[in-house]
This record gives structure tokens, C-alpha cells and sequence, in this order.
């Protein structure tokens, strides 16, 4: 596993694979959608993600990750729609803002940016923990990052670390009843489904993770 | 092709249907394409509070439907059941800004109303003043600390008509916005559906329901609703959709409504027709008096069979921008 | 219950969706009930050739949703897809009959032929004079020896707006039949389905066909069509259905139409506009101007999903009427 | 088997057992119609013949056979609607005038009913033998009906034969092409069913056989 910090290199290569994790998931998230919600969580960031890779071209050679941060958010903003479109791109607009114009991230800027991903999304959707929404992913990743962080591991362990919990997160949202967004409106009903958007957040991590073993 | 529509591709049936909509209806409206949204053919108009309204496409005719003199300046469409991202929004809000201001008019789904925020704030920036109401009619949902609130259904299309009104009579923008809070706050609906609906890129149906069973209390993209029952007469349907209406407000006797009974895009003219007897005879049961009425489709669920019942309590000065001239292509009378 | 509908008895859906109708649009019509007809509020207008119209419920709007001002007198509803019997359609022509003479619009249908005309003969002898405008505009059907001639479908609803319009202006009944039987003659439809429809009585819908089939050339009553087609995409069928219509008339480059895009109950908005777009553009193609519109459901299969095109090949006087104030619960514009 | 001359008993037989066999064949004649029709003809002469029953009370002791045959005309013209509704009703009201205000009828009198229904039914319809209408089921009964009582045989024999050869013509409609009536829209695809009115018809003409047998 690469152990150094991370640039505009790794940021571009999250863009295309969170792009080919959203396609190939593509169906999987319309399907949870559809039985707890309004079944275009997967169009809808597919939409967004595809947007997002036409636009890997016009990024300047000299860019840094907060650029390519900058212009996932705005394209998400523009493209995706519904509940998830200001959500992610609130979160990455933050995440941009959090590493500023730096050229390289070590760990502490990694889990950093995850914290302000998380903590746009709250501000914006108001949803705490337990709620049955992308939070359930992205809390415990923020949480599992700052630990690794903390204990000296490299931006790549922070990110596989951050990873594996959103994706334990995504899953413990299973049992939950939802109390946000649009699966709130199926009170118990929502209980044994796994939150859509909970879904892909681990997905886009994962992603992250695994541009930033191979960087 | 695995969806039994009349489509071409499901990634270009908004811009395709948007499309045929601006050449059938050009006397009324225009389209912007990039980004996509649908004007009154005559925007801005000066000094009139412009009013937007968007949201998901699939509730046709609501909202593009309800754009012209009297009614909405502009609508918004996004894809189908999604909402609008902020930039076509933000475009119409600029579209129609006639220097009184911009009215939002937003149906409570988290995105819709997160949407419509960012576009708001944008909106400021360039120095329009903007104003948002979020209509919540919906008695399915239970408005608490546990739920996104009360959705806003059918009572849009009461608030918009009776907002346009007010606006094209030159109210301000704080005038404009409060009527319409009236009557959101006066309006109160209830859905059921016997089949479900097929978003066109989902190829699935958006629930499954047997052949003796129907679901109450759906919303308007296919969500499942508060219970599935066995089938019943179509006056038993009615009457355990009412009542949580009329606990609800409270509806009480003396009182005037209108009485909107909307379909689902797939339901019968003749079966809204038996649904809106009982409901009149119901709520003559009740002493209210059933002042104005509205039935057909309205706003939809795609091809989904079913129907919802408003009711909006009525005052005067909201009867007379009811009664007021309306010219867009999907509700039209007066002048 | 074994048909999955919004209904209390099969045999109480006329009779219950009727008083449903006049109690939710008191302030245009008002219903007899022994026999069972709609009328105009202010029926008989005197001096005014009064149009009746009528045949088998479950094609609404058609017809009861076009009486009033600018267009039919009465219209006459028979049991579902059935054609009602001569003694409401007398009691209708009677009721309407403002002493300058009755007009009725007829479907070819053999029952509705052969029931309007023993009412015409019932009212002639009671000393009204009546003449019938009998629609075919169906270019799916061939008008040979060996079938029952073209049927009326979507024309007649033009029919009944451009000649309504010519009884309100205060032509005779001579001059009015003309100009029915000249929208007639210059009408041509077709139309497809993608599902069935189910008649409540029978508890079985009308035809069945795969996933991937659709039926053209069908008509109003679920009656199976010329053929079965896979599906295919809707920029496809829109021409397939338009090639015949173009034939057969012929309408050429040059000439000024009027292009119906009519729902036959199920389907949704966002399809009919997808139709009218490709239909206006092939229209385009041949240099054939579309000069007026209507999009819509306005004469039903109960919930079947399809739709059907129809081109009025238009005169300057049929622009005229069409544009004319009408004030029906389903079809308003104008004053 | 009866041999006498039918009275206004036998006519008002002949409605009781009409009115049975329509609601005993209801569904079948509808489910005819549903393949070559529009699915009504089974509910609307069910409507029609109940109507007529609903009647029967108000037929005077001293009524006639064409009393009888004028209540079902009319009734059967104000109920049923759509093609059968004016078709059997002229049949039958041309059936009353054709036996005037006779009190019983012998077997020239029966066969010239069946002859004037026919003849009322073309005259409306306009339909010839082969277009797949009733008429391919009154024509044969018409004929049979002359013969036998050409030959001396009685009203009940005469019915008898009519109702047989009814029979056969509806069951011979079935490799027709229709060319009357809403069955002819669908051309070739109408051959290979039957026609309702054709096999409704021969319903009637069997009740009325049976009414004559125990007359
Ligand atoms: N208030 C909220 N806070 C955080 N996440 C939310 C909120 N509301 C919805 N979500 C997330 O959004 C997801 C649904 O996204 P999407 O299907 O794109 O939106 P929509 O509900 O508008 O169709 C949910 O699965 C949930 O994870
Ligand atoms: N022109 C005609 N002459 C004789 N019989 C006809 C004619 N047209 C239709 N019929 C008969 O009427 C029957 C259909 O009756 P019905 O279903 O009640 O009427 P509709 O077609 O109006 O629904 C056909 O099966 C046929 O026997
Ligand atoms: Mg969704
Ligand atoms: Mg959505
Ligand atoms: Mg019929
Ligand atoms: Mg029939």
C-alpha cells in the first residue's frame, strides 16, 4: 500500500472510479431506492458521476486536489437532483474548502476533509446518527479516520480505513427506522432495508480508498 | 426496450416531452433548454411578483401545465421523480423576475426544498428578493420529529392557481406569499392507489400490490403508503380517506371548501366522477358546504390508478383568485 | 369485487359517475334521470339549433364533458361502451330543442346508428326537426361494402367543438350539419394501445398482449385492431399511425392542420407530448403547417394506455370556430 | 309434445324462458362479444330481458300474443341499447303486428312471426345471409319454420325446427368473415368465432320452442 500523502493525481483517479463503482452499482441502488424511497438514487448519481468524468479534461495540469474537489460539487449540484445532489455536492464544496490550496494531503487533511464532508451534509439535511441516511456512513468513517489519523497511519490507511467503516455503516442501517428524506415516510415500514444513499456514500469511499492504495 | 411506454429513450423523455409541450402550447409558454425550464410566453412581466414552481417530472400537468396568465411564470422539471438541480431554478427565478419579486413554491421533499434553498441563495446573491413556500398537504405522513414532514401533494395545484391569482392582480410579494401559506394551511389531502407506477429508466413497477388490494395513503412517485387493504366500494374508499382530512384541519360543519378529487394519470374519468359523488354527499353529511370543486388529473403518478381527495377550507377573498381568469394549457377559464 | 376498480356496483357506474358530474359542475349542466341525459344549464336555448350527442359511457370526457356554452346541448350516456337507447335521446333532443331544429353527432357504430335514428324518427313525429352528422374518421377501419363503414372516434370531439360553435354563433341547422359534416370529412385518426381496458361488467379486459407488443389501429372500445406490432420506439409508431392519415385524405404540403394528440385514458402526459413532438416535426418534414393543437384525453378507453393522432385538414371558417369562446367542463377557452 | 295453437300463455313463456336463458348464457355471450366485439352483449340483453320480466305484471288477462311480443319490443328498444337493442326490438314489434290481435296462433301464424322478425331485422340492419349476424341464425329458423308447417306439422314442431336449425346456423358463423356490425373491423381476424347476436338469437328461438312444448 502506498504510504504517501495525496494529490490532484489521487483526486482525479477517486472522479473515475467513483464513477465506474456508481455504474456498476447503478441498478443495486435504484433497487433500494425503489423499495424505501422513489427508486432513482442510482440514476441520479450515475447522471452525476458520468457528468463529472466528461469533465476531467478541463482540469489544469498545475490543479490541486481542492480543485478537483471544487468541480465534482459543482457538477454534482448541477446534475443529480433530489435529495443527494445538494447533499454530496455540499459535502464536497466543504471538502474543497477544508484542503484549501494545498498540493499534497497527508493523513490529518484527509480525515479532516471527510469531517467537513460529514458535517456539510448535517448542516444542510439536518440528520443526526441513527436517522437511516448517508450519516450512518459517513459518521463512523469521519470517526475511524481521525482514529487511524491519530495513531500516525498513512493517508492511504486513514482512507481503507474510513472505507471499511462506512461500508459496516452502510449495512448497520438495515434495521433502522428512517426518520429523514423520503423513507421517513414508510415509518416502520423502512425497517429492514439498507438506507440507498448510506449505500453509495460507502461506495464513493471505497472508491477514495482505492485510488489512494494504488497512488 | 424492457418498459411498455411510448417513449423513444428513457435518459430523453423530459427534453423530448418538454419539447412537444413548448410546440403545442406556444401561444402560452416558451422553453429555455440549457438548463431546461418552461416560461410564460410573456416573462417578465413588470411589476408583478413572478412565481416558480418545479419539481420532479412524472405530475403532469402540474407544473408546466399551469404556466401562463394567472397562474405560474415559470415551472422547473427536472428528471422524472427528482428533483430540479438549483441551476435551472435559479434561471427561471431570473427568467421572470419583474423587479416585485419571486415566489418559490416548493413541495416538501428534501430535495425539492434543499434544491430550491440553493437556488434561493443564489438568487439573492444577484440581488432578486425571493421568497419560498413549502407546501405540506399531505395527512398520510404524520408531521413530526420523526419524519421529513408532511409531503406536498395535490394542494399545490390549489396554492398555485389561487397565488397566481394574487400576484397577477399585482399583490405584493409579501401579499403573494402569505395567501399562499393560507392556503397551504387550509388544505388538507389524502391519496390511495390501486396499481403502482413505472419510473422509465427503473423498468420496475414502483411496488407490487395483489389483485384484491389497494394501498392508502400513497404519495405521488410510487412511495408505498400507510397501509395496504383489501379492495373496497368505491364509497368506502372514499369515506376512510376523508375522515383522517377531516380530523386533520378540523373541517367543521358551516364550512365552505372546494373539493378537489385528482387522478392519478391512470384512472377513469367515470371512477373520479363516483368518488367525487360520495365525497360531496360525505361532507354534505357534515353541514360543509362544497363551495367549489376540481376533478380529474391534475398531478400525477405517471400511469398510476388511483385518486386523492383535497380539501381546502375556503375563504372569501381566496373563492374570488379561485374564480379569478386562468390561461395556461392545463386549467383554463375566465376572460 | 373481481375488477380492480374504483367503483361501488357495476351496475351503478353510469348512473353514480353521472350524479358525481353534475354535482361537481353545477354551474354549466344539469342531469335528468328517467330516462338518463346531461344538459345545459340554460336548455333550450331559444332560437339555437341544439346539439345532442351521446353513445357508450367510458369515453370521457366524451361526451358529457362538452356540454355548455360553444358546443353540445346534451349528451346522452349509454351503459359502458353500449349505446344508449332512443327513448334518453329523444328526451334529450326534446329538451334542447329551441325551435330552430336539432342536430345530432353520431359514431358510426351500427347501435348508435340505428338508436339515434329511432329517436330522430320518435322526435320527428312529435314535430322537431332533426338531422344527424354521422363521424367515421377512423382510417384504421376500411370503409368498404364488406364492414360497417369507418368508426367515429377523436374527430368527433372536433367535430363537436367547430359545430357547437356554429349553433352558438346562430346558424341554422342546415348550415350547422354542413359544417359538422365538412370537420368530419376533412378529420382522419388512428390509433394504438399498449394495454387493454376492462369493462366493469365483464371482469376481463378486452384483449391481452405480451410485454413487448402494442396494437394498432385500435379502436375506442378495446376492439382489437388491424395488427400487432412489437414495440417499438415512439418516434416509430408515430409515423407508422401518420402515414395512413396522410394518405388517405390526402392532405398535402401547403395546407394548415389541426394535429389532436388524444390519451386514451391510461397514459401518461409526458408520452402524449412525446407523440405530439415527433408528429409535428414528421408534419414539419412534409411542409404541412400545424396551425392548432389539442393534447389530451379527451375521448377514452376507460384506463387503457395508448393513443390516437388525428389531423383536421383546417379553412379559415374552422379557425374561426375552433377559436370561439367554449365553456365545458372539459374543454374551456375564450370569454 | 303439445300440438294446439299457442296463446298469450305460451308468448309470456317464451319471455320467462328468454329472460333464463340470457342470465344463464350471460357470460358466455359477453365473452363472444370480447373476442369479435366490444364485450356487451351478454350484460345488455340480461339488462333488457330482466327488464321485460319486470313487466310481466302488467300484462292484462285479456291480452294477445301480440300484447306480449309489443311489451318485449318496446321494453327491449328502451333497455338494451347498442346494435341489439333496436334490432331485436323491431324483430319483435314487427312479430306483434305480423299476428295482429289474434288470440292463439296456429302454425302458418308462428312461421309468418318468425318471417316478419327476420324481415324487421334486415330491414334495420341491413345484413345478408354470410355477413356473420344473426341473421345467419333467423334465416335457417325462417325457413325451417315455413317447411314445417308446410308440411302440416304443429306450432310446438314448427318452433321446434326453427330453434334447431338456429342452432346450426350460429354454430355455422363461425368460419365467417364478418361484414355487418362491429365484428367486421377486424376482417379475416373475425373468422374462427362466433357471432353473439347469432348464438343469442338461437337462444330465443329455443326458448321459445320449449314454452311451445308444454303450452
Ligand atoms: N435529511 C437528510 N440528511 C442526510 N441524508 C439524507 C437526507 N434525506 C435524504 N438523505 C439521503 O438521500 C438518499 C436518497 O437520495 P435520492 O434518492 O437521490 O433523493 P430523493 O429522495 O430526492 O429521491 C437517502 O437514501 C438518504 O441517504
Ligand atoms: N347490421 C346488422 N344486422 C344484423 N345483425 C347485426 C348487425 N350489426 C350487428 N348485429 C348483431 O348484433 C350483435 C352485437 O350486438 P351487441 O353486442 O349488443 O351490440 P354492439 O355491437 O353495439 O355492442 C352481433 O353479434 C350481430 O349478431
Ligand atoms: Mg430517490
Ligand atoms: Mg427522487
Ligand atoms: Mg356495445
Ligand atoms: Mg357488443
Amino acid at each position: 500500500m502506498a504510504g504517501g500523502p495525496l494529490g490532484a493525481d489521487w483526486a482525479v483517479d477517486w472522479v473515475r472510479r467513483s464513477a465506474a463503482t456508481v455504474a456498476e452499482h447503478r441498478v443495486e441502488l435504484i433497487t433500494l431506492d425503489r423499495e424505501i424511497g422513489d427508486g432513482d438514487h442510482g440514476e441520479n448519481l450515475d447522471r452525476g458521476f458520468g457528468a463529472v468524468l466528461g469533465k476531467l479534461d478541463s482540469v489544469a495540469p498545475d490543479a490541486t486536489p481542492g480543485d478537483v474537489l471544487k468541480l465534482v460539487a459543482t457538477t454534482l449540484i448541477s446534475t443529480v437532483g433530489g435529495a443527494a445532489g445538494p447533499l454530496y455536492g455540499t459535502a464536497y464544496l466543504r471538502a474543497a474548502t477544508s484542503v484549501g490550496s494545498e498540493a499534497e494531503l497527508d493523513s490529518a487533511a484527509v480525515a479532516k476533509l471527510l469531517e467537513a464532508a460529514r458535517d456539510g451534509i448535517v448542516a444542510r439535511g439536518k440528520a443526526e446518527s441513527g436517522d437511516k441516511t448517508m450519516i450512518d456512513a459517513w459518521t463512523p468513517a469521519v470517526e475511524a479516520a481521525a482514529a487511524e489519523a491519530g495513531r500516525g497511519a498513512s493517508p492511504a490507511e486513514v482512507l481503507a480505513a474510513a472505507a471499511d467503516a462506512a461500508a459496516a455503516g452502510a449495512e448497520a442501517t438495515e434495521p433502522l427506522v428512517a426518520r429523514k428524506g423520503r423513507a421517513s415516510y414508510l415509518g416502520e415500514r423502512s425497517r429492514g432495508h439498507r438506507d440507498p444513499g448510506a449505500q453509495s456514500s460507502a461506495y464513493l469511499l471505497r472508491a477514495a480508498a482505492d485510488a489512494a492504495a494504488e497512488a | 426496450m424492457s418498459v411498455k411506454k411510448i417513449i423513444n429513450d428513457p435518459k430523453r423523455v423530459v427534453d423530448e416531452s418538454v419539447a412537444g409541450f413548448a410546440l403545442a402550447h406556444a401561444d402560452l409558454v416558451r422553453i429555455e433548454t440549457d438548463p431546461i425550464f418552461v416560461v410564460r410566453a410573456d416573462a417578465p412581466v413588470a411589476g408583478k411578483v413572478g412565481l416558480v414552481s418545479g419539481g420532479g417530472s412524472g405530475h403532469e400537468p402540474l407544473h408546466a401545465g399551469y404556466v401562463g396568465h394567472g397562474m405560474l411564470d415559470a415551472a422547473v422539471p427536472g428528471a422524472v421523480f427528482t428533483s430540479p438541480t438549483p441551476d435551472p431554478i435559479l434561471a427561471a427565478t431570473k427568467a421572470v423576475d419583474g423587479g416585485a419579486g419571486v415566489l418559490h413554491i416548493v413541495k416538501n421533499y428534501t430535495g425539492d426544498v434543499l434544491n430550491f434553498e440553493t437556488a434561493a441563495d443564489l438568487a439573492a446573491a444577484d440581488g432578486i428578493e425571493v421568497r419560498a413556500v413549502v407546501t405540506n398537504d399531505d395527512v398520510a405522513v404524520k408531521d413530526s420529529l420523526y419524519t421529513a414532514g408532511r409531503r406536498g401533494v395535490a394542494g399545490t395545484v390549489l396554492v398555485e392557481k389561487i397565488a397566481g391569482a394574487s400576484a397577477q392582480r399585482g399583490d405584493t410579494l409579501d401579499e403573494v406569499a402569505g395567501i399562499a401559506e393560507r392556503v397551504n394551511a387550509n388544505a388538507r389531502s389524502m391519496g390511495m392507489a390501486l396499481t403502482p407506477c413505472t419510473v422509465p429508466h427503473a423498468g420496475e413497477p414502483s411496488f407490487t400490490l395483489a389483485d384484491d388490494e389497494y394501498e392508502l395513503g400513497i404519495g405521488i412517485h410510487g412511495e408505498p403508503g400507510r397501509e395496504r387493504l383489501p379492495l373496497e366500494p368505491a364509497d368506502a374508499i372514499v369515506d376512510r380517506m376523508l375522515a383522517p382530512i377531516l380530523e386533520d384541519l378540523p373541517f367543521s360543519s358551516g364550512d365552505r371548501v372546494l373539493l378537489f378529487v385528482n387522478g392519478m394519470g391512470g384512472t377513469p374519468q367515470v371512477e373520479l366522477y363516483i368518488a367525487y359523488r360520495r365525497a360531496a354527499e360525505a361532507l354534505a353529511e357534515h353541514g360543509i358546504e362544497v363551495a367549489r370543486s376540481l376533478v380529474g388529473n391534475y398531478i400525477t403518478s405517471l400511469e398510476m390508478q388511483g385518486f386523492s381527495l383535497t380539501l381546502l377550507k375556503l375563504d372569501d377573498e381566496m373563492v374570488e383568485l379561485w374564480d379569478a381568469p386562468v390561461q395556461t394549457p392545463a386549467l383554463r377559464w375566465g376572460r
